[in-house]
């Protein structure tokens, strides 16, 4: 692979033609991907990176660990280009340009089937959070090693008994000396294991205060008295953790927001969450459930076709929703619609995979059936990860369409 | 496709929003329900010669505005959403496309102004008794040469059904059969050899004609057996302007019952504030923002005369008309029995979902076009390089 | 017509075979209709009482008035056949024979397509509620006048502001001398215009108590005070009656059940009118869609065909559910289960109808899409009638199911 | 048909249930999983010997109880109710009931006692690699007389693909063409030329194997070309019986997400006491009895020997497998997080659930034959006097 024979975009950050036009903006950075993104088969191939499908805790970890490191060397990358953090103000180590210029970043990493997903959390959710509630020593010390790809990030918000009622959180964060100690168990963590900091979520306050008793902290991943075991999912498959916090310590300056602000914090971070699930790009599933119908050549068949049609109507009408929103349409809580929109039509699309296989979906070890498979048995997960669908309900209903809670 | 409104596009909304407001409330649209036309002429002067809707998408040597199918659908949606009884579908959208489409300049020359100035009423007449849009080959009306006019004129022969605003067009566009193949001709409904019957139609606000042809009068447009192409288009306009439509009518009922659910009490609190009809409408605006969705890309398609418009417009008419449909149907549902009376207004949205849905095609016929569009595209790119 | 050449059933009442098995039963039932059950076409022909699709008051009343004389006629038929009230007490006027003689008259009723619909309150609602609540004088004073077809019943229950919520009446009966007087608005009463005697349900407490105020009354309609107007449905057709009541007068024999014990008659009352709508016969609908379909010479189209054997399906699990229940097996909340059933098959076959007719369906003066948009425009009220699908729903999950209130 | 359960059907169901509950709770049901052969040969046994399941719909002279298809039902539903790993499915219904059907006298004595007592295990091979059941057209395995054997014996070559328990089962019945037809033949599955390949089921309580015959030595079941009507018949019986089957798995997981609903909680009160919690509960209800009501008249109309049946079973198996596949579903999503994982036995269920709705035709796929059935009843009927 060349390294940066095109020019680079961001050497030209500060200069005169800083916030140059789109077409132009990204003429350049197709321009650099063209010359810098990682060929299939080469060492950084992206394709390979499949942490969902680990079928042993062994496995996960080495899958993990080999995703983050590509991850981090490619977040690495785009940063020596002067392509990450586009939107981001140059203290916490961005370029301050208008917020579309990481759409364009980001299109064309979709494009070229790159992904920094594995850094989703660092990228959307930490910073939506710092800027909304963390302070200046805390953005400036946290956000740059995110952009240089030196720290991931990972959640520790939902516990055994706080699913959907978040605010019933149980884990506690005690004062000790210079700081926290906390205790509790944290599960649905993704990336538990590879992160360097975690955002959290834990009870300061009483038990009976509910969501005002509750404080957001940023924890050290790295240290005594954190115990990860990855949980089994459905599809047999490891992708998230359980974490045991056992006395495991947070200096003072880790408190984002004030004591007590927790659920404020929270509320940002969910919002944002949604609007990464939400916004993200499709799976493109209508698109290969065409493909797979053509291959098993039972595209002249009216059923097929109508759940064909059914699917593109699906996810075209997301897509343009997202570029409705995108142009600054108003949409009523866009963020848990485009969500719901984004987990039925996972489900849908699965269902229908079902009935164009036929047969073959009772196979795991059909080459056909198999992705669909892991399809299937992941879309439940997308209807409960970043709130149930009937949490998106409730909110679209109350803060969307203004009906009484 | 930068899907944003432009401000003169905004402020085409609220204008006509405002006039409707004030010259379509529902006490108006029930009463042209009941009238022998069905519209008010003074109202279609108004929105013609004041509003310049009838000459919107009409290039200026014709009267027109000139401007684009965006601002045409804007106007949609807020027609669709106060239920206006006026002739856009037939005489704007099927019509005026018509007559663009078929690039015969006479014709534009002498009709379009009548158009854009609000003097012409004028419909397409398509369908013939099964109703269908798509059918090419079971059109029976036929068009031969009138011996008495040195051949120069010609004459058309048979049935129209299902004719949208059929009863009061002025002008009628007719398609029909000579032996190079369809055509469409400009008959005048006050010829001899024409004969119009009003039907009753479930959705009062917009009616529709039977028109039978014998040997009347008629004018060809465009070339002799070219039509098909031209009205494949004009189809696939009306099928876009329609979703935009049924849009601004599926936002509408949705407006209605979350204001309902917000008001009506029932076991001592608003009944919106009960989950199973939070969820209900929380669904419906799934339905009608992603509706909103394909509709306004629709138009944006159009708008760009774009290579895809057929995709675009299948697309957009099979997700808008169901959408309709069910928050129409729901709207009833949360409203209760006072919702299901004559005095309500909910079931005349619904009516007009139930007709609109019908228009240019059910959504389910329009699914398996969009199935073949898509599985065409996809095997020219997947053609080996 | 032939007057009782075949043997009357009834004639042997009381006699040694009173009580006869099923088939004989069945036989001699079967002959009795096929001697006596109106012809098409006859002055008694059910088939041309359509109260349901008057054009205006006008015709609506002479509508009802034909229907309930035809209907009047054929009871007092079926009562002098010994047919009527088979499996109610002889002190009621009926037979004491077990229960499903009275389905077989219903089978074979519904077989000839006659109907005593017009009389469905007062057979079914009005006996459940006696026999529940009633003291045995009312039951001997208003059943056998029943049977003998000569009183017909409506109810009052809804009002514009307890619609849902039956529990909020405000309709008030005031104890007066000699009984109460009764003074408020009732709304969605069938037959309102043509009944001798109406089940209602007023405030005999105060608002606070809610449903521990309300009590039921057994009320004439043919007095002063009573103010019955049609109300036009969204077809245009008048069903339903809006009902004012002005000092209407009810005797003090008049109280059904005890003084506040209106909801618990209430619920005897919807349950058996839940029961009767998701117990009677299937309108058949899906057997005429696959008519309508061969009519179009639509029935070879994969997607017609789909929406044809999805209304089978619906129609004839319908059927069989409730066979089940008539077979003994428990089915939790059979009443609502078998009313939501119905009143989903109804919407959605009308639904499918639609996309059957095409463009057809856009005129109401075509004499094949007519049939079908009145049932389109009646769906809506079905699936509120009776009680909103939404209650029912409510209901199964409550009482059927166990989940917490 | 009168849908009343007898008190001895009632008694078996009772008896089935304590003996299921006892040797096949979940902790066996995953131990099974893991294993080779996927079911416990003792279980069988017993299941086999005390309590007759293996020979119940078997005649008294092959050492079966001469029970009816309603009593196989009922074992089905309770089976699909523990989600009970066992070849019965594979040994009871399809290979017992294609012996029977065949009415070849000598195979039924030969083999039916050995199923009966629970020491074979059989299964039908008739799939092959596209995976449909009724395409007889579609069946490539051929038969040949056997030159070595006086033409007495025959060898059958060809690939069978989703052979259900293929793996485990003694006595293969396959189906295979000669030129007087389709035929079905008995094979030793230890026989020379059978290559027997386990499968890596979704389902891991029902295994599969792809089976390839190399002239593999066989037995020729009644009549030559004469086996078609036999399998259609079979395959009725079989849509019937995963029918049963499945609304024994479909009300357990009901039971499951009740259960959860009513002591799960959250915002301090039991997620059951949420409407939206309670509507989805209500609708699965509508869908299991609904489904149950399908399954039992097919039950009923197998039992009865009516000629209705492959219109009882197109409506069975339509109805059952999309109730359980949305049962199995809708209840992960009540589980909540917790529903996703391995521990859990929800998507044990699931994965059952979408791999029987596969089994002896998919739901649209009998969808289109209870149309093409009720289309020619009706047919039938309307043809004028």
């Amino acid at each position: 692979m060349q390294h940066s024979s095109a020019p680079a975009p961001g050497s030209t950050a500060g200069g005169p033609a800083q916030f140059e036009g789109r077409a132009q903006f990204e003429g350049r950075v197709r321009e650099w991907f063209g010359a810098n993104a990682p060929r299939k088969g080469s060492p950084e191939d992206f394709s390979a990176v499949h942490v969902v499908s680990a079928r042993s805790p062994q496995e996960y970890h080495e899958q993990e660990e080999h995703a983050i490191t590509v991850t981090r060397a490619w977040q690495r990358r785009l940063f020596d280009a002067g392509l990450a953090g586009r939107s981001w103000p140059a203290e916490c180590g961005g370029h301050g340009a208008p917020d579309w210029q990481d759409e364009v970043v980001a299109a064309e990493q979709a494009r070229w089937g790159v992904s920094t997903k594995m850094f989703a959390v660092a990228l959307e959710m930490v910073p939506a959070v710092l800027f909304g509630h963390g302070t200046h020593e805390q953005r400036v010390a946290y956000l740059p090693p995110v952009l240089r790809g030196e720290h991931g990030w990972c959640q520790l918000l939902s516990e055994p008994g706080a699913g959907s009622d978040l605010a019933s959180v149980s884990t506690r964060a005690t004062p000790m000396d210079g700081g926290w100690s906390v205790t509790g168990q944290k599960v649905w963590t993704s990336n538990a294991g590879c992160s360097d900091y975690a955002l959290l979520i834990a009870r300061t306050g009483s038990r009976e205060e509910g969501r005002a008793g509750l404080s957001c902290f940023a924890l050290k991943m790295e240290q005594p008295g954190i115990d990860i075991r990855p949980l089994r999912q459905m599809s047999g498959a490891y992708h998230f953790n359980e974490v045991f916090l056992d006395n495991a310590f947070v200096p003072e300056n880790g408190l984002i927001g004030g004591l007590g602000d927790g659920w404020a914090v929270l509320r940002t971070m969910l919002a944002s969450e949604r609007a990464a699930i939400g916004g993200g790009t499709s799976a493109r599933s209508a698109t290969q459930l065409v493909g797979l119908a053509r291959q098993l050549g039972c595209s002249d068949d009216p059923g097929v076709r109508d759940l064909l049609a059914q699917a593109v109507i699906r996810e075209r009408t997301l897509d343009l929703l997202r570029a409705r929103i995108a142009a600054g349409h108003t949409v009523p809580a866009a963020g848990p619609t485009t969500k719901l929109l984004y987990s039925e039509h996972a489900r849908l699309s699965a269902d229908a995979a079902t009935t164009i296989l036929g047969m073959a979906v009772t196979l795991v070890d059909d080459p056909q059936s198999a992705p669909w498979i892991e399809r299937l048995l992941f879309a439940p997960g997308l209807r409960l990860g970043g709130g149930t669908d009937e949490i998106q309900r409730n909110t679209i209903a109350e803060r969307g369409l203004g009906l009484p809670r | 496709m930068n899907l944003a409104f432009t401000q003169e596009q905004t402020e085409l909304r609220r204008t006509v929003r405002d006039f409707l407001d004030k010259t379509s409330p529902e006490a108006e649209v029930r009463r042209l329900m009941e009238t022998a036309d069905g519209y008010d002429p003074d109202v279609w002067r108004q929105l013609a010669g004041e509003l310049g809707i009838a000459g919107l998408t009409l290039p200026e040597e014709y009267g027109g505005a000139g401007c684009g199918f965006v601002e045409l659908g804007v106007v949609l949606e807020e027609a669709g959403r106060s239920l206006l009884c006026a002739p856009v579908l037939s005489t704007v959208v099927l019509a005026a496309s018509t007559l663009l489409g078929l690039g015969d300049d006479a014709a534009c020359h002498d009709y379009l102004p009548g158009i854009a100035d609000g003097t012409t009423l004028a419909t397409l007449a398509l369908t013939e008794a099964a109703g269908r849009w798509d059918d090419a080959d079971g059109i029976t009306a036929t068009a031969a040469r009138d011996g008495q006019d040195q051949g120069r004129g010609w004459t058309v022969s048979g049935r129209k059904a299902f004719v949208l605003d059929g009863h009061t067009a002025s002008l009628l566009l007719v398609v029909a059969r000579t032996g190079a193949g369809l055509s469409v001709l400009a008959i005048d409904a006050g010829a001899p050899g024409v004969h119009r019957v009003p039907r009753a139609t479930l959705d009062q606000t917009r009616r529709q004609a039977d028109i039978t042809f014998t040997a009347a009068p008629a004018r060809l447009l465009g070339e002799e057996g070219a039509a098909w192409p031209v009205l494949e288009r004009v189809l696939d306009l009306a099928a876009v302007a329609v979703a935009a439509e049924q849009v601004g009518g599926a936002a509408r009922v949705l407006d209605m019952a979350v204001d309902y659910a917000r008001t009506r009490v029932q076991f001592g609190r608003p009944i919106g504030s009960f989950q199973a009809v939070k969820h209900k409408l929380a669904d419906l605006h799934l339905g009608v923002e992603s509706a909103r969705s394909a509709a306004y890309h629709g138009l944006w398609t159009a708008a760009g005369d774009l290579p895809d418009l057929p995709l675009a417009a299948s697309l957009a008419k099979a997700c808008c008309g169901d959408a309709y449909v069910t928050a129409a149907t729901e709207n009833i549902q949360v409203h209760g029995g006072i919702g299901v009376t004559w005095e309500h207004p909910a079931h005349l949205y619904l009516k007009r979902a139930h007709s609109s849905r019908q228009l240019f095609g059910h959504p389910a016929h329009h699914r398996q076009r969009l199935a073949r569009y898509v599985l065409a595209e996809q095997a020219a790119t997947a053609s080996p390089a």
